[in-house]
């Protein structure tokens, strides 16, 4: 089992077409060099599952720039003006998620759960078409898992088997989306041999992670 | 002092020592300079940890606000992913979150992240923020800088929230959002009733004991 | 804010009757010393929720030996032949719940979820009198949340602002009570200055902990 | 070769490179010692760790497996909290899972965590086990001890999933559960087709291409 691949050789997994889940946080914690590639090789019609669309020139920004993007499933793009211009022109669909629905929602797809109960967006247009669950008296809107094909991930030191460890705020997202994919692959700052992490350092278990990038 | 000092000085007296607070972006955010010197106040950033510091001498790439501002982060800060972050936010382990508004009305209601055919950004962490957090302070300009009311009978655009703010702090005035409605508890040094009044399209109760915002 | 207090300064908080979640998995992670002190005290009519009951002379099992426990949420009891006997007798409540239902209930809990969604116990005794939602034509267990009055944990390190590092398998359930009690107290084997541990390293943020006891 | 033994050695030969396991208490805890040495196989513990080593050498009482006996980690491995482990378990990231039953039926029905007025141990994580692992193997001895089947029509105790299971490992026979029931494929070396129908309570067909386990 080696996961450790070229740029090139994980590229050529991905297709037209393709649902993928970004970390990143305004372009913190986002894989650039993945985006880099994704980007050169104009991988299209991509459905981008993130936070947010970061900035023009920076994260996966520069995808919906690109033009690359048919749609897009995130809690903010407001830093990306490119997302709002072609949102209104109809050249990119955008589903807008609450950030901590997003998160439990991506969760809730890596953890086999049936969807998510939360309090947050009852009485807002975030609820319109959606199933409420009433749990002792309470209500609750019914938000659906998310899964993708594809979860890309930057961490700051992988060692061989995928266990990953992140820095700071750049941790955002990435935990989650690796337990939501078919495939992950990770572009890591670091890549060190199995037994280097502490396992209790460890923040995401290396089972979650199919291919690792060196960054 | 300018509008905005002031209403950052008057929102930072609500917190007591050992309270955990959101800041959002733009007013709120200048809050954290003024929070007393004796109190130990823990600012919680969406993206992803507690013990938010300053961006004075920020020069870490993965260390951001959730605005994607450098800043540090103070002594006994914790990291986390976004997951716990807005388990924190929507599992009611924030004392208060302060955010900016685009309308608020009578019954609290709240309206702050979009104009339908104009402005799009997304919610990002405020809708959970707004639910979740135990007290919901809304810190902004009293009106548009054409004069035009924010504090309305009721909201005209999107809501973010139904009925969660508990305080609104301006650079006019202080209100209390109860039961029975807007009661005008203070007013800030200089202002006048009848400013207040014409500024104020929401119908509201003016405290008996009235005072003057001590900042 | 200072959280580092005595044993018995935190013993004087719970009294009979109180609902605690404790800790630990078949005594690996159980705080032992809050144990010894809830045995001497003889705190009586205990709820407790816990992974299990450990063993008659090791972890909570203490607790059922000593018949200070009225009801039990637990996933397992079998290594305890005690609290066996207790349920037989009448002298014990047992609600058993699967070990993963059990762990989301108490995140849905301190995440402030209505609930969780989970295929399993489906078409088991463990479905009779709930509600089941369907998503997407798949049929999930409606479980709900679980909260407690106080949360006991056991942590390898605590600063003092309450930031927690366990050890290996000593970490079970601990993190995940700590979000869902009204008052935390954890047993620390070490406790050091704010700022000793990397905010990356952190496993259960501060603001979660409200006391610190020497372990 | 003890009955055990050969259960454990066929039920290893059932992984291959890169699978990750949950092996239960018993029997199934035996198969880690027969994984050929030429593939990696992840063992998952539910009490919260990736990277189960055997228990030779094992001093850290922080690190145990679930049935609370000290054990290793192998190189590479990975500590987590209870909600992840889980998450692990139901979201369809185990490759396998192995548990001894009580009863298995003709629909993969398994009951295998209590005896009404009896046994009431609790199922633990078995429930979320069977219901999320890609595949559920059976591993026991064929019938009781008073030669009582085990693998029965109907399941007369409480089950613990319905109709999850999808192979079964005796000492005497290997069947597959498929959508028209089960299938005998296998005999153990010396095992006669007469003595598997006498101790078999179930229907089943036997495979056109029956053969004898290699063990």
């Amino acid at each position: 089992m080696n996961k450790i691949i070229t740029m090139q050789a994980a590229l050529e997994r991905i297709s037209d077409n393709a649902t993928i889940m970004f970390g990143g946080f305004l372009g913190v914690g986002t894989p650039e060099a993945f985006v880099d590639a994704l980007v050169e090789k104009k991988v299209n019609n991509l459905t981008v599952i993130a936070n947010d669309t970061a900035f023009p020139d920076k994260g996966i920004g520069r995808l919906i720039v690109n033009k690359q993007v048919k749609k897009v499933i995130a809690s903010h793009i407001g830093t990306n003006p490119e997302t709002g211009r072609q949102m209104h022109s109809g050249e990119v669909e955008v589903e807008l998620v609450p950030q901590g629905t997003l998160a439990e929602r991506i969760r809730a797809g890596g953890a086999g759960l049936g969807g998510v109960l939360t309090p947050t967006g009852l009485g807002t247009v975030v609820a319109e078409g959606k199933q409420t669950v009433v749990v002792d008296g309470r209500e609750y809107l019914l938000e659906k898992p998310l899964l993708a094909e594809f979860a890309l991930l930057k961490a700051q030191t992988a060692d061989e088997k995928g266990n990953l460890i992140f820095r700071r705020s750049a941790r955002n997202f990435n935990p989650l989306i690796a337990t939501a994919a078919n495939t992950v692959m990770v572009e890591a700052q670091e890549i060190v041999p199995a037994g280097s992490i502490d396992p209790d350092d460890v923040m995401v278990p290396g089972i979650f992670v199919d291919y690792i990038v060196q960054g | 002092m300018d509008n905005r000092t002031l209403i950052a000085k008057r929102v930072a007296q609500e917190f007591k020592d050992g309270d955990v607070v959101n800041l959002g972006i733009g007013i709120p955010t200048l809050v954290a300079d003024y929070i007393p010197a004796d109190i130990d106040v823990t600012l919680h950033s969406e993206n992803g940890f507690t013990g938010l510091g300053p961006a004075d001498g920020a020069t870490d790439p993965d260390l951001t606000n959730a605005g994607a501002s450098l800043v540090t982060c103070k002594r006994g800060s914790a990291m986390f992913d976004s997951a716990l972050s807005f388990a924190i936010v929507r599992g009611r382990h924030l004392d208060a979150t302060v955010l900016g508004a685009l309308e608020v009305d009578e019954a609290g209601n709240l309206a702050n992240w979009m104009v339908p055919g104009k402005m799009v950004p997304g919610m990002g962490g405020a809708m959970d923020l707004v639910v979740g957090a135990k007290r919901v302070i809304v810190a902004m300009e009293h009106a548009g800088k054409d004069g035009s009311a924010k504090i309305v009978k009721k909201c005209s655009l999107p809501l973010t929230a139904r009925g969660e703010v508990d305080m609104i702090v301006t650079n006019l005035a202080v209100f209390h959002v109860r039961p029975e409605g807007l009661v005008l508890t203070e007013l800030a040094p200089g202002a006048e009733l009848d400013t207040v009044r014409a500024l104020t399209a929401a119908d509201y109760k003016v405290a008996a004991n009235l005072t003057t915002m001590r900042v």
